[in-house]
């Protein structure tokens, strides 16, 4: 295990693993929990699509922020917010990232450069405009990544941001996670344009596309735009082209999918399944040190849901705090 | 002959019935049929909790078209054949999202006939969901009513139960002037008893739901069922409460409410919006104006608090007005 | 030392101390310095009706920013920039604009605090021009006020002049949390005497430019100088007039006007908004609510109509209330 | 005079000219009117643009519509809005086109295909999405056509448009009307992007830019765009680019202008002298003819503000008219 033909050393290798097992885990036990009706609201899954942002997240400091989408835990893992913080909102309870005031939906953590999981398709990029502006301001360095789908490609507020940040010369790097899907519709019906990287030039923004369920891929593409826009060459666009393995939101049946989708996608596109075999057919890392990684996510997992379990719910003088910083 | 319906299945046959009747009507909105452009099945979604299931089928993707995810776009294509001579429904998912669009809706749709010198019709419904309870968190379960209302050149429609969301909605897509439609989530389950048939629900006429003469209670949406719910424990308690749902905000039916004040001398308006310049404030506002004298006390308004909508349900059940608080605060202006 | 300043003056000067004291204050908004890219002056304008003129002079383009016609990406930046440590103030030109990007206003920056269980700060200013009377027409002269005031999260601020200005300003970029701040463009030329030094004015305190013992009138803005006109009148005929100026929205000092109307038992709330759901329905139904013993006349509403603003001078001074609608009002409840 | 060169015959090019001359002796005249302060509001001039909106609408009938900018009066009178209507509504008039109420930024006149000059950049794009789709719908040949500056062409809603009439197929011609500026703000600050060719390109749709002062060229590129539209084709961009004689709007001092720039355009920019001296040299018209033409229009604007300035005011019991259908 001595010549390492990856871009990263293998303690990072292992870092990365773990973050993407730990999202894995994460969505495949919310898939569970969900449909024991335990779970209040709307939840969607990031399962399939770790390899991205987790990819891009390698090349992450705290000071560097990230704006989410509705699909945002595996960002919010990958960005360093803790699981068992996120287990607990998405249960509702006062021990929660946001205290249960947020949900699933609005996961943040400012305090790791987390700007937010968001409602609101698109919402994300002209904010990160505005955390890039204020690094370029104090030129600290910090990049701002945002994030949107296929579907939320089409946004106004994201059109426009790729605008501002060309010409504003803004450190940002425009993530379109491209699943193939906006809810239920295909990106064949929703798109005119073959590709991304035409829809970026016309912003002015150089682009690149890669195969998302590859986490090297990702990880190299990211990590040359991120360091340019460090440097103040401006934005970029990343598109990662890629699976989700669940449905829109949990309860959704799918009936959209091609015969047979799912399963193909979960034999061949599987991004930890991906990882996994180039790692350990390069003899860089052994399945057994992956399996003891999946042992110890699984615990985690496991633990983080019998705490949010317990964990108490907000009380009635909760529902007023936290609107104003003073009133 | 009317069954017994939700008010998810009403509202698909309002849309049905005036779809067959008039060919200028179309529907679009983000999945309203969905699986566009895929290789599973059409209609795969019929709306995201399935509203307009089925109209695809029989009215094809030309006349119900699923729409990229660019509300501004798309709910302006709709205001703007509305102005040519189509009748388009358009579907904005959760009306939460009109903050991506309220530009096309109060500044070219709602003032397109002022503007213009009156030389203008634009007869477009968009219809979505409003309130909370479906811990769907504080983008997703707004109740902006109170913001369309304000304006001037929108109609707001918000029924209570499915009877009279068909009725409502085939007069929206009748009528000739905008209409925010507000379909409350939490109520597509009830259920009400639905003729087959066509009927509209004339604009500014609310129901009275329960007749009394100790108080009168006005709500709209879900509020009627909270409402009705405080009658029942006041019911109990020898207090006789009137309960008046509102069903179209714009126009108000002001009159009756002001009638039933004159009746009771006592007001308390529920709202499930934000209290600041609510639709609870407005109609207190009115009625003192017009009923000041008859009023034997203080009207309430009870309102959700002035928060956003916590996710979680410890907190949503206390953010919605409930019952209780409706009828501690009739208990109060009894004394 | 106080100077005669105009109110455009006081809020230029306002920016600018702030600025001075503050490096993490930055200004942006569409040609607010303006002549960017171009081969003329900098500063070709600062502002549309430069309100903003100097400012890039003294603190270059770093911080009096130049933005694209993109209001939901720059007003959207300006936020995002708050959470992360600056504090911008960003000029949406006219407020009727705030359609295209309410979205990044009402559930972004407004709810950011809340969604993440107050582990958030978003200190941005947005300020823009607000009102009728220019010859602007519907999409350029709406008091949007009563929206911004129905959103919970959000603070509204709208002076009635040069000093207020001044100092809710200052207080509004040092405030933490997201103010809307409304200018009436027909109050920028309007002089009062102001310190040349930093001052501020707390929110939610209302001001009362005139006591008197018979009945209140409430307003805020330019309705302050009509509320005043109907004072003067009134006052010829021994009608002796309070009138309040709440110089803040949201929070609002209801209890100086709770105060007020227990005193003179008779209150007309003025709004240059439309009526429905507005800031006069609000203060009537919680002053009612409050005060209702006290009241010795039904409350009185005076608003725009509900219509949108009429372009031609002969309709918008009838559309903006008078002070003669305001002294009638008065004298009704007099009776 | 045999030999006609253009595409148009002679008594097309007559009416072109007319409707330009018509455009610049409108603007030209509000401008000295706007001056002596009679003109209430915000005016912004459409003078020296004339080439563009005329060289389009010489393509179109009155089921075809457009939707305007803020910058409106040029459109009008190309689209056939009548011209002593649009003074009237200008001067606040109840027999202005709009009784009044409208004013400078809101004349329209639906049944000429007018849809309304408009207050809000970038509006009117996905309300001529909806005139187009309705037209598809009908199968009546119709197309839209929405005019933007370059300022506006970096909002939302034209950018969205621009995906919406992509994916639906629709017969909507997007056209810029690139003056150079937006307010005071030049286009070399505002776009990041070479052309708004390749724009267009990142939403699937062709276009093509034109010398917005040649009459001819915007014609002719305007003309195979429209055709292709009415045909099925689908949508088109179509750049202009122009120069604006006048400030953004009255009272506009224009600091941001190089020094001559005004001078320069005046002279060499100006597209109806330009088509003049084209028509005139082919031999096809007569400087007598034109000159004929100039005369009718300036007795038209001249007469148009006689009435419009006697014309009565609206009074009280319209203000409260025209919110509603019914109510
Ligand atoms: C402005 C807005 N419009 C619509 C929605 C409803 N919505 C939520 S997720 C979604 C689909 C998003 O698709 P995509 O952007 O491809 O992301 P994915 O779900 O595939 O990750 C839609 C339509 C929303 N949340 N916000
Ligand atoms: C949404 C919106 N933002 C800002 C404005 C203010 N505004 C009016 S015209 C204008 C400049 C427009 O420039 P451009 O699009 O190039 O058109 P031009 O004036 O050059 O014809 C601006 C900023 C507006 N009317 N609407
Ligand atoms: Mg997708
Ligand atoms: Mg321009």
């Amino acid at each position: 295990m001595s010549n390492n033909p990856f871009p990263l050393p293998k303690e990072k290798l292992l870092e990365a693993y773990t973050k993407m097992k730990t999202i894995r885990e994460f969505e495949e036990r919310l898939h569970i929990e969900f449909a024991k009706g335990d779970i209040p609201g709307f939840v969607h899954l990031y399962a399939g699509e770790e390899a991205s942002g987790t990819g891009i997240m390698m090349h992450l400091e705290d000071k560097d922020r990230i704006a989410s989408t509705h699909r945002g835990h595996g960002h919010c893992i990958a960005k360093g917010v803790e699981v068992e913080g996120m287990m607990a909102e998405i249960y509702g309870k006062v021990t929660g990232s946001c205290r249960g005031k947020g949900g699933s939906m609005h996961i943040a953590d400012l305090s790791k450069g987390m700007m937010g999981a968001n409602g609101i398709l698109g919402a994300g990029a002209p904010l990160i405009c505005g955390a890039a502006l204020a690094s370029k301001y104090r030129g600290d360095g910090g990049v701002g990544i945002t994030f949107f789908g296929d579907g939320a490609s089409n946004q106004g507020t994201v059109l426009e941001s790729m605008n501002l940040a060309a010409i504003w010369n803004l450190p940002v790097i425009f993530v379109v996670e491209n699943n193939g899907y906006a809810e239920s519709t295909s990106i064949d019906y929703a798109l005119a344009v073959d590709s991304y990287i035409d829809r970026a030039a016309g912003f002015g923004i150089p682009g690149v596309t890669v195969d998302g369920t590859d986490f090297f891929a990702v990880y190299e593409a990211a990590g040359e735009i991120i360091k340019r826009a460090r440097e103040g060459g401006g934005p970029a666009f990343l598109e990662c082209k890629m699976v989700r393995f669940f449905g829109h939101f949990e309860g959704d049946a799918q009936t959209y999918r091609a015969k047979g989708e799912n399963e193909e996608n979960r034999a061949n596109k599987d991004c930890l399944k991906i990882f996994r075999s180039k790692v350990t057919k390069a003899g860089v890392i052994s399945d057994a040190e992956l399996n003891k990684i999946d042992d110890q996510v699984l615990a985690r997992i496991e633990a983080s849901v019998q705490k949010a379990k317990k964990d108490p719910l907000p009380t009635a003088k909760d529902l007023l705090t936290d609107v104003y910083v003073s009133y | 002959m009317a069954r017994n319906l939700s008010m998810k299945d009403a509202i698909n046959e309002a849309l049905d019935l005036e779809m067959r009747r008039d060919p200028t009507v179309i529907v679009m909105g983000e999945d309203i049929a969905g699986g566009a452009g895929g290789q599973g099945e059409e209609d795969a979604w019929g709306g995201v909790l399935g509203v307009t299931k089925g109209l695809i089928g029989k009215y094809g993707a030309k006349r119900v078209m699923d729409t990229p995810l660019s509300e501004s776009a798309y709910i302006g294509a709709a205001i703007g054949a509305a102005a040519c001579g189509l009748r388009p429904v358009a579907e904005l998912m959760f009306l939460d999202f009109m903050g991506v669009c309220f530009d096309q809706i109060f500044n070219q749709a709602a003032k397109f006939k002022y503007m213009f010198g009156g030389k203008a019709e634009t007869p477009v419904v968009i219809r979505g969901m409003v309130g909370g309870g479906f811990r769907a968190a504080a983008q997703h379960s707004q109740m902006l009513t109170p913001i369309f209302t304000h304006i001037p050149g929108l109609k707001v429609v918000c029924p209570s139960n499915a009877y009279d969301a068909k009725g409502l909605l085939i007069q929206s897509i009748r009528d000739n002037d905008p209409v925010i439609f507000c379909e409350h989530k939490n109520l597509y389950a009830s259920m009400a008893d639905v003729p087959a048939e066509a009927y509209t629900i004339p604009f500014g006429e609310a129901a009275i739901p329960r007749e009394g003469k100790s108080a009168t209670i006005v709500a709209y949406g879900m509020m009627v069922h909270r409402a009705l719910e405080a009658a029942e424990t006041l019911a109990k308690e020898k207090i006789d409460v009137e309960v008046i749902d509102l069903r179209t905000l714009s126009p108000i039916d002001i009159d009756t409410v002001v009638e039933s004040v004159e009746k009771t001398g006592r007001l308390v308006a529920v709202d499930e919006a934000n209290p600041r310049c609510s639709i609870a404030s407005d109609v207190i506002a009115s009625v003192t104006e017009h009923a000041f004298k008859a009023m034997k006390a203080a009207p309430k308004a009870i309102t959700a608090p002035h928060t956003p909508v916590p996710f979680t349900p410890a907190l949503e059940d206390l953010y919605i007005p409930s019952a209780s608080q409706i009828a501690e605060a009739v208990r109060k202006q009894m004394k």
